[in-house]
Order: structure tokens, then C-alpha cells, then sequence
């Protein structure tokens, strides 16, 4: 198994740099959209960076990820540059999408992110159909389904289970389970309470993991790519996570218990944990760390003043690209 | 009567239904909000809050949170009409009826056909269409034209708060399976509407403006762009009637072939796709039927052929407005049809 | 638990009566079929009938089924009128629904039976639904919800057992495992392989029963029909059978064995294992079913010739019943 | 150039595509058959035997049994077309577009947008549509005007063999989304297909009548219907142009406005149900975009607005007949406008 604490001074750096670059676009996004300066609807991955970094650090372009709703940090850990997608959020020409998209919908498939989705569930057939390219055309690629714990009991998500197993795909479903679809806490939401069992009633080997800690994730997750990547199928991967702000912003959250977010930031936040763990194993030392931490603030204020500056999609774009031009 | 918003005429009829007969319940994400939470139950209300209060006036066994899965709720919802129950189901945006569109289609709108008459489906499905808050392609379409497509179905689109009332009580009252859109943006909209239950009829539209020059017909938040178009066109010298048909299925054909046989010109505007859409249902069915009344081409003032785009900058322009509903009407005003020149 | 050899002799020979009058309909639906006399689709559910009849000995008008494309067997054992329905599978006016629906639109709900259904899974929400209602308005009935090997990886029915747990609804599932959909084995097509596993993966009490048995069906349905009505909760059945005839009149089989169903028949037949074991155990004799054999032949001879006689709806009829008139 | 029947036009049109491109692949229910079974694989090749065959030919990498389960099978077909494949799904009757709907029109259809032009979908769906096998109110729609309402998807919807081959193969090397629709009643439908490989292009009505008196504007299955009916027509004097636009989706406007602009009159054949249907959006932009064109009110003939009933009786009085169409022909000449009176 992939051990984590093998990996090099400069996968280490990656993995901080990235849980870091989500935590800081998230915070600033945050900060924006209360400004008034971010149009729609934005859902914040801040607390759950471990997941996502943890994960794709065993993929490559050649990988492909399905996302959600809430896709900035699977964005980031795939590899998508910082301020298109800012570009993106901003509704501006040059974004990811050329504005079109917006935050619900990044997507960049030459890095093999198939796309954000503002349909809970909806990204378990696309995984299942990036496998399946994967497989037939034998890329030596996966893919990686990402969904909440809401949209873990989505039709589309449950069909993708069966059809993964019975066609032997290469896929790893990772659930994140922040407890919460919405104001809907997963505690009831999730019917027999284990999603390790849901996964076990459709043949995919599963297990939980603490999604707080890179390194557990990291292990867990490269052990099924892997799997995946050999050709022995499809596997699940339950991530009990937490998420810092609302389900969206403006959300009040007067569904959580007082504290709740509180109490995990100061004892299970995921870059502190991850702070932590490499200092004490000596892998890198509290000034690489800090030196990442000045590098990403710059490039997250940086990809703010571009996505300001630069300019709205005009009339002519309305039209384009409803269908390949020929 | 008093000043309400859209969203507390909806709640009221909700309300009021909910306080008349038993047997209406609801059920939907996040409806009441909080359900196995450790904080506040009723914490949402729904999204937009629209039915905030109820699970605390009716508690759990009248407002019941669903788990994230349109197809099971969505079709329990239809089961449970079949057999005693009055559920409204709130589909959070209309885009997901692409999730749940068989239990809606080839189920509860056909129940009733297929079992020759022995089934009553009294279901309401509330659910929220429109653009307008840079909520991107899959949060953002109107897709009544795609219900209104299918026997079975009534379809409503109300256009303000007292018609979201009367039409909503109307809906739950009706032994049909009904889709009551509900635009995102009309939300906050206020206007006067009575403190007591009333129904609105089906099929029957409503007239806001009576003129002699154009027939404006408009759905939804459309209605609203549109008394405010020939408003201004009236300061031009353009006298418009509007017609606010309330709902797309049934359609009130009488009453917008009488109006185009008054004015003789017809502009249709409706923020949906422009194919197989209502804007086509109804210069179709007014060509087809009044074609000797019209003087002049019908014109649709709709969104152009494609998904909705997030960037504000190009949403404003996806979006039917004022000002391309007054040149729409301009522009049929100005054309010199054939016929009124061999007249 | 309940014991089917405590069942009263009316209820023995009332089982008797409806599994050999789902066979003898069918068997003579085959045959007419051949003749040319039945429009549309037809697919038979001879084989099968200790399932539907097991199950629904439990069950009395107040309680709902929900059917399936094979619908002919549920509708005798939920009571249907054998008559009204061969009326309507010949596209009769006075058929069960007026000739509107046909064999696979069957329905009468003032017996409880919610339809037939040509959207394979789609009764899974239904049957949620008629438990609702159940529950809410508390009538003390239940819901069973029948549905296929194949239709058991629909989305509507994965989300069902979902929905059915977490609302604690009065519904029991039923799988009826005839090994096949259409051409495809189920032993293919259920990932993992086990639908009691898959039924624990969604917190259902799950079981598996010889669906030729009628009394092993009836002791395992009554019991999770028992578990719903005291209000404990949903439940799922795995029932495994064999069809007799093709997925649908016309199906070539090539896709089965050389003399699978002949082994079926000779071996596990429905009818022959309750004969037997009712005159083993001296419950009933010979001459009581030779007499019910009879008896139902005669039923349904006298329906045949009763849909051949009657009259087909007319130009009026095509536009009634879309809504409900006022 | 050889006769065969609308299914063997199918079926070599997947054959040649297959042969030619090794990435194009086949999946859907049953399209082989006997998966997992003991006995005979590709004992199917689809309910209807349309892909029979072809898993004996390409294996078991190109021809995919899938389970049943439309949503994750035709999402992945979405998925796997944006990485690299090009699949042909097969959606066994279009009736269930109801289940697997959200990844048609969510996801398929609005990549390429939403995605800025970065994503490309070539994604085939074919499908089974139509009315006259009394398969009952799950079994015999015809649902193109719904995905017509839906921009990003084309569709298809041919006619008869040679239109079929050709245009299936124009919708596999196309790369956008396209639902292509089989009528049942088509597949033994006999006529001349050429034997090598051809594309028909999309968005080029076919012209199969040519007449001075009417248009008749007719879909699918409707255009043998239409001929029979303008041939009937012919010997009693009236003359008319039969349109086939091949592909709703995108529409061939011009042909349509030039065949009116000659004839002055239009009749749309359409098997679905009426409102916010093609022929409502055909009818819709003729009057709109022709207006001055038409002699008298266009006409549409189509399925009432009601599910499809079982019953032979009814099935029979629900599809558009060549009768029907003949007597709206005989309707619209008869017709004495307001217009050719004044002229
Ligand atoms: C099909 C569909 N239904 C409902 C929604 C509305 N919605 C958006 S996110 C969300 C909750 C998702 O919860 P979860 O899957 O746990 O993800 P999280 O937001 O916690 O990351 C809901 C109900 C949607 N976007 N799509
Ligand atoms: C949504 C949907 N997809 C496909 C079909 C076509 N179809 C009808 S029956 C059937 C097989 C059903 O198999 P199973 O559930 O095992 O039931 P069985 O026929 O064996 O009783 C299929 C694929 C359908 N009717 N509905
Ligand atoms: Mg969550
Ligand atoms: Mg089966």
C-alpha cells in the first residue's frame, strides 16, 4: 500500500501548496461575495481540502474526475489554473468556461476535470463513462466520482454503483460526508446508517476514513486508484469531513449545534493537522510551510485582481458554442 | 387584504389548504430544514424560505423533509395522491425534473387515462424556474412548455402574489396532477392580496391591459415586462392589451383569439427556449385559429436557442426585456402586411 | 411467525384458486396470442404464481401493490376480476380500464392494486407512496412493491429503499428473481450478487426464498408484511423463480439453456409442490383441487369468450378520462 | 443500391461507422442479448433485432450489454463521449427518456456550453418512438418535440430506409449530442439503400412532393402518410409539396418558407401530442416568418391531447391518418380568407 510518508519533499510541498491554494480561495471568495462583487450561487469546499487534495495526489491528467456543486477544491486539486477559475467565478470572458459556466460548472477536460455539477449525483454515470473511455481505449486512466453524503442516495449515484461492478470499471466513488445535504444531517438521511455497507450490497470493496487527515485519505484513496488502475473494478471511498461555512453563502446554519464548526477547526482542521504530522516526522519544516502559505496568498490576490480587471463576455458571445461549429 | 410578497401568498395558501383539509401535506428537500440535525428543525423553509413556519404550525407528519432523491419523492408523491393523501411536493428548480420526469410523465399524469377513469392523482408539484440569478444553465431554465407538452398535466405559471395565491389554493383544491412554476425572481415581488382563501380557476386568462393595437401574451414574470412594456408604449401612442393566461395547460384559447381579434397583431413573450415552446403553442393556435383576424406577422420575444449563460453580462441579454418587448411591438405595428395593402 | 400450515382450508384452497387461475390465464393468453387475437405486448407470468399469491395471502383491499410489465399474476392475487381483466387485455370497453390501458396498464384500485406498470422500477416510488398515505392517515395497511432481478438496479428503486427506510414506511419489496431480463442474467447484472446484502446496505431486513414454495413465501412475506404493519419498518424479499414463457409472446429464448424450463416444470412446478405437499400433510385432498382445477378452467374459458363478445370502445371514449371533469 | 428495410439500414450503418471508426461503440439493453446467460450471446440484438449481429462481429469491447438502468448507462455514454469515445446508446423506447432525462438535457446537452466550448459530446442516442403496435401509454410516445425545446441536442428523425442509413450515419461523425428516432411501425418498411456508407446532412429538408396548392409539412413516420396523401390528392385535382425536414433540430426554415411562399398554404403532419409540439413550432414560423406568404390559416393534423390508448379501437383513431391529412388538405382549400376576399 502507498504509504504517504513516503512521499517526496516536493509531493509534500504539492499536497500543502493545494490544500492551502483551496483554503485561501475559499476564504477570499468568501470574503468577495460578501462584498457583492460575485454573482450566483457559490458553495465553499473550505474544511474539506484533505479530501480532495488527499485523493487526486494519485492522479494525472490522463485521470478524470467528476465533481459537485461544491467543485472549487476538486478543481484546484486537479490541477485547473487558480485564476481562470476566479475568471470563471467572476462571470468574466476569460474564465475557465468564458463565463459561461460559473461557479456550479468549472471545468477544464484537458486536465481531466469533467466538470463541476449543479446536479446532485448527476457526475456518477459521467465517471462511469470516463472509465469506460478509459478502459476501451486502455489510457491506464481512472476515474474519480466525488458527491456528498446528500447526493449519495441520488438515483444516478446508486445506479452507478451497479453498472461500475458489473462492467468492471475503473472508478473510485469518494463521498464526502460533511454531515450536512443542506440543512439535512446525513446521520438521518443515509438508510441503515453505513455507507461502507451500501457500498459492500454492490460489491465495492469500502471503507471510511478520516477526511480531516491528507494522510489517511491520501493512503486509502491511492490503494483503490490503484485497484482501479490494475483492472480489478470499481471501489468506495466514505469520507467523514466537515465544511466550514454555510451550504451556501448566505446560509445561516442554525441547523448545526453551537461550537460545531469551532470545535473542528481547532482540533481537526485539516492543514494544521497536516502542519503538524510533517513537522513532528521531520519532512518538512515550519518554514517551507510558511514560505507556501506567502506564496499562495499572493497567487489568490493576484487571480482576485485579474478576475477584476478583466473583461465580461460581450453580445457575440451569447451564441456561441450551443453546437460545434463545422 | 394586505401588502404581501410572493413568497407569504404562497405560504398562506399552503397554510390555509393545509389548515382546511388534513390530507394536504408537503414534502421536499429541505422544507422544513434541520431534520436529524442537532440545531434548529424548520431551519430553512425551503431555499428560498417560501414554506418557513409550517413544520412548526403542522409538525412532522404534515411537513416532511425528503432525502436528496427527486425520483423516490417525487413518485411517493404521486402514490400517496393515488391513494388519500393531497401532497404538494416542492422540486426545488425545475431543471431537475430531468431527474424525476418518468414518476411526473408516464405516472401520475397518466394514471387516470390508463386506468380508464378509476384513478384521481390530486398532486401539486411547486417548483422554481427562471433566470435572472446568475444561477447558471442547470438552475436557471423554464421548463413549462415541456409539462404542457404532456396530457394529464395542468400547468400553472403565476405571475404575482394575489395570482400565486389563488391560483397555488386552486391547485391544491384540483384532482389533477398540477406543476405550479414558480419564478425565482418574483419572489420579493409585493402586491395586495386578500387575507382570506380564494381560487382562481384554471383556463382562464386574465386581461391586464385592454388596448386596441396589440395583443401582448405573456407567461410568468413575463407579464409583469409586459404591463410594463405597453405602459410605455401607450406614452407612445401604442395601445396594447396584455393577456396573463395563468396557465399553460388548460390554455384559455377563447380569450386570446377574441383580444387578437380586436387588435389584429400579436406579440408573444416567454422566457423559455424558443422551440417547441409556448411562444410557438400560441401564435400557432391564434394563426391557426383568428389567421383572418391578424393583420400582420405574430412575433415571439423569447431567449434565444441556448442554455442559460452565468455571467450577469450575458444573462441580461438571455432575458426577454422591456425594451425587446417594445420593439417587438413597434416592429409589428410597423410592418405593412400584404393584406393591408390590398385592403 | 406465521406458519402456512396453520392457513384455514378456505385459505389453502383460495391460494390453490389463485395460482392455478393466474396459470390457467396464462396459459391460455399464450394460446390466444398465438391465434392472433391479443394486440400489444404481452409477457406472461406463469411460473411465478406462488409469489404473488404467497405474498398477497397477507394482504386485504386496504393494503396497495404495485405491479410490474408482468402484471397479470399480482392482479388475481390482489383480487382483480379475472374477467374485466382479460376484457381489457383484449382492448375492451368494458374492460378493468376501459381497454385504455392493456395487459400492462392493469389496474383496479378499489382492490388496492395501484397497476401494472411499463417503467420497470417505477412502482418502487408508488408503492412509497401508497405507504405514506398508509402511515399518515393510519389505516394499518401496508404496501408491497413487486418488481424484477433486472428492475432491482433501477434508480427508482434504489432511491425507494432509501426513502422507505428513512421514513420508516410500511412497504415490503419484492424482488421476483426469474434469473433473466429480457436476455440478460440476472446472475450478471446484480453487482455484488447478493439482493440481501444489497438490501442491508440500505438498512432492510432482507431474506431470500424459493419463490416455487408457496408456503416458504407466505411464511416470509407475511412475516416482513407483519414487521411493516406494526410499524417497524420496510423490508425486502428476494424471491427466486422461474417464468415459463418468453420475457414477452414472441421471445425465441435462444438465450436459455437447453431444458431449463422443462427441469423447472418437472421438478419445482408451483402447483404440483403445493398439490403435494397439501395431500402429503392430509390438509386437502386430490379430489378439492382436481375440483378447483375444474372450476377454474371454467373461469376462464367464460372470460375469454366474455372479451372475444364484447364490444370495443368508441370515437367518444379516445378524449374522456385525461382529466377529471367537473 | 439494394432494397432493404428501414432495420438493415440501421443496422449497416452502425456496421460501416463501426468498421470505419474503432472508437464509435454500441450499448443498451439487450443490444446483444444473453449476457450472463447460458445460452446463445447476441440472442437478441435489441427488442427488435435492429443491432443483431453486430456483437458477433465486434466483440464484446464494442457491444456493450448494459443493466437496466437508464440513468448511469446513458450518463456514461454522455461521459464517455467527452473522453474519447463515440457512443451509440440505445434508449429502448423513447418513453423512458422520462428516467435518464438529467443527463440527456443537464449534462449531454449543455457541456459544450456551459463549458465555455471546451467540451465535445459525440454521443448518438437512438430510439424507439411512435403510435400503432398497441404498446399502450408507456410504450408508444413521441417525444422529439421535447428535446427539440432543448438546445445543444440535435435530432433526427428519418423517414424511411435510405433517409435512416444516411442520416444515422450523419449523426455518429457529428460531434454534438443527437437523438435519433425510430418509428416501430418503420422497421420493416422495404426500400433502395445504397450499399456503401453516405450522410445525409442535418438541417436539409427533403422536398418528396413538389405541388402548387398546399405544403404539407410532415414527421417521420408522417411523411409516407403525407405522400399517400398527396398522391391520393393529385387525382383529385389538388396539388401539393410534401416536406420532410429530416431533423427538427436543426430546422430547415428556408425550405419551409420557400415552399410556402409557393404554395400559400400549410398543412403540418405530426404524430405527437399538439401543444408546444413541432407542429406548433412549424406552424408558428411560417406564420411568423411568412405570414405574408399564407393564403389562408395553416392547419395542423396530430395525435389529440391525450396518452396513447391500448385499445386498437382508439390507437387507430389517435394516429394522424392518410385520410385525416387528405380532408385538412381539402380544409385549408376550401378555406375562403378574409384575405383572398379583400383581394
Ligand atoms: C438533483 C438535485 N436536487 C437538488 C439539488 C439542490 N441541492 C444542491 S446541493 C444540495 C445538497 C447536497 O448535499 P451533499 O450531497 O451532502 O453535498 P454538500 O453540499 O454537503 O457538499 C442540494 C439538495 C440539486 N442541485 N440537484
Ligand atoms: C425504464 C425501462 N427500461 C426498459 C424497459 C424495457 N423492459 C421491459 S421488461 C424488461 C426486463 C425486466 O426484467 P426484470 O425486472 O427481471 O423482470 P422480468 O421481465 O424478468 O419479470 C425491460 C428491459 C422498460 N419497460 N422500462
Ligand atoms: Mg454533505
Ligand atoms: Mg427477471
Amino acid at each position: 500500500m502507498a504509504s504517504a510518508l513516503q512521499l517526496s519533499r516536493d509531493d509534500l510541498l504539492k499536497a500543502y501548496r493545494d490544500m492551502r491554494t483551496i483554503r485561501e480561495f475559499e476564504d477570499s471568495i468568501h470574503d468577495e461575495f460578501g462584498l457583492g462583487g460575485i454573482p450566483g450561487f457559490v458553495h465553499l469546499y473550505a474544511g474539506e481540502e484533505a479530501c480532495a487534495v488527499g485523493v487526486c495526489m494519485s492522479l494525472t491528467d490522463r485521470d478524470a474526475i467528476s465533481s459537485t456543486h461544491r467543485g472549487h477544491g476538486h478543481c484546484v486539486a486537479k490541477g485547473c489554473d487558480v485564476e481562470g477559475m476566479m475568471k470563471e467565478i467572476f462571470g468574466k470572458r476569460d474564465g475557465l468556461c468564458q463565463g459561461k459556466g460559473g461557479s456550479m460548472h468549472i471545468a477544464d477536460l484537458s486536465k481531466g476535470m469533467l466538470g463541476a455539477n449543479g446536479i446532485t449525483g448527476a457526475g456518477g454515470p459521467i465517471a462511469c463513462g470516463a472509465a469506460l473511455s478509459a478502459k476501451l481505449l486502455k489510457t491506464g486512466g481512472v476515474a474519480v466520482c466525488f458527491y456528498g453524503d446528500g447526493s449519495s442516495n441520488q438515483g444516478a449515484i446508486l445506479e452507478s454503483y451497479n453498472l461500475s461492478k458489473i462492467w468492471n470499471l475503473p472508478v473510485v466513488f469518494v463521498v464526502e460526508d460533511n454531515g450536512y445535504a443542506e440543512a439535512t444531517a446525513s446521520s438521518w438521511s443515509i438508510g441503515g446508517g453505513s455507507l461502507v455497507k451500501r457500498g459492500g450490497g454492490f460489491g465495492l470493496p469500502a471503507e471510511e476514513v478520516d477526511g480531516h487527515d491528507f494522510f489517511a485519505v491520501y493512503e486509502a484513496a491511492a490503494a483503490m486508484i490503484e485497484r482501479a488502475r490494475s483492472g480489478q473494478g470499481p471501489s468506495l471511498l466514505h469520507v467523514k469531513l466537515a465544511r466550514y461555512y454555510g451550504h451556501f453563502e448566505g446560509d445561516a446554519q442554525t441547523y448545526r449545534a453551537p461550537g460545531e464548526v469551532d470545535k473542528v477547526k481547532s482540533e481537526r482542521d485539516s492543514l494544521d493537522l497536516f502542519r503538524q504530522r510533517v513537522i513532528e516526522t521531520g519532512l518538512l519544516n515550519g518554514g517551507d510551510l510558511d514560505a507556501v502559505d506567502k506564496e499562495v496568498e499572493g497567487t489568490v490576490v493576484a487571480a482576485i485582481a485579474a478576475a477584476k480587471a478583466s473583461s465580461l463576455p460581450t453580445e457575440a458571445d451569447l451564441l456561441t458554442n450551443v453546437y460545434v461549429s463545422y | 387584504m394586505s401588502k404581501k410578497s410572493f413568497r407569504q401568498a404562497i405560504n398562506e395558501a399552503l397554510r390555509q389548504e393545509m389548515e382546511r383539509d388534513p390530507t394536504v401535506i408537503l414534502m421536499g428537500e429541505d422544507i422544513s430544514g434541520g431534520t436529524g440535525a442537532p440545531g434548529e428543525q424548520d431551519a430553512w423553509g425551503g431555499p428560498m424560505g417560501v414554506t418557513k413556519g409550517l413544520f412548526t404550525q403542522f409538525g412532522e407528519s404534515r411537513v416532511l423533509d425528503t432525502h436528496l432523491a427527486e425520483i423516490s419523492f417525487i413518485g411517493a408523491a404521486a402514490g400517496a395522491a393515488t391513494t388519500g393523501l393531497r401532497p404538494v411536493a416542492e422540486l426545488m428548480f425545475n431543471d431537475f425534473l430531468g431527474t424525476c420526469l418518468d414518476q411526473v410523465m408516464n405516472q401520475a399524469a397518466k394514471f387516470r387515462y390508463m386506468f380508464g377513469g378509476k384513478a384521481q392523482t390530486p398532486l401539486v408539484i411547486r417548483t422554481m424556474y427562471g433566470a435572472g440569478v446568475r444561477a447558471a444553465a442547470q438552475h436557471s431554465q423554464s421548463l413549462y412548455s415541456m409539462v404542457t407538452h404532456i396530457p394529464g398535466l395542468k400547468v400553472v405559471v403565476p405571475s404575482n402574489p394575489y395570482e400565486a395565491k389563488g391560483l397555488l389554493i386552486q391547485s391544491i383544491r384540483d384532482n389533477d396532477p398540477v406543476i405550479f412554476f414558480e419564478h425565482k425572481v418574483l419572489y420579493d415581488m409585493e402586491g395586495e392580496v386578500p387575507d382570506e382563501p380564494y381560487a382562481i380557476p384554471f383556463g382562464q386568462a386574465n386581461v391586464t391591459r385592454e388596448g386596441d393595437d396589440v395583443t401582448i401574451v405573456a407567461i410568468g414574470r413575463m407579464v409583469n415586462f409586459a404591463n410594463a412594456a405597453a405602459d410605455a408604449l401607450k406614452r407612445q401612442g401604442i395601445s396594447c392589451t396584455v393577456v396573463d393566461p395563468r396557465t399553460t395547460s388548460p390554455l384559455d384559447v377563447e380569450t386570446l383569439i377574441e383580444t387578437v381579434e380586436e387588435t389584429g397583431r400579436l406579440v408573444v413573450v416567454d422566457e423559455a427556449n424558443p422551440r417547441c415552446s409556448m411562444a410557438t403553442d400560441i401564435i400557432s393556435t391564434v394563426a391557426s385559429r383568428a389567421f383572418d383576424a391578424l393583420k400582420t406577422a405574430p412575433l415571439a420575444v423569447t431567449a434565444p436557442h441556448t442554455p442559460v449563460p452565468f455571467s450577469p453580462a450575458l444573462e441580461d441579454l438571455f432575458i426577454p426585456s422591456q425594451m425587446k418587448i417594445e420593439e417587438a411591438v413597434r416592429a409589428v405595428m410597423a410592418r405593412e402586411s400584404n393584406r393591408a395593402a390590398a385592403e
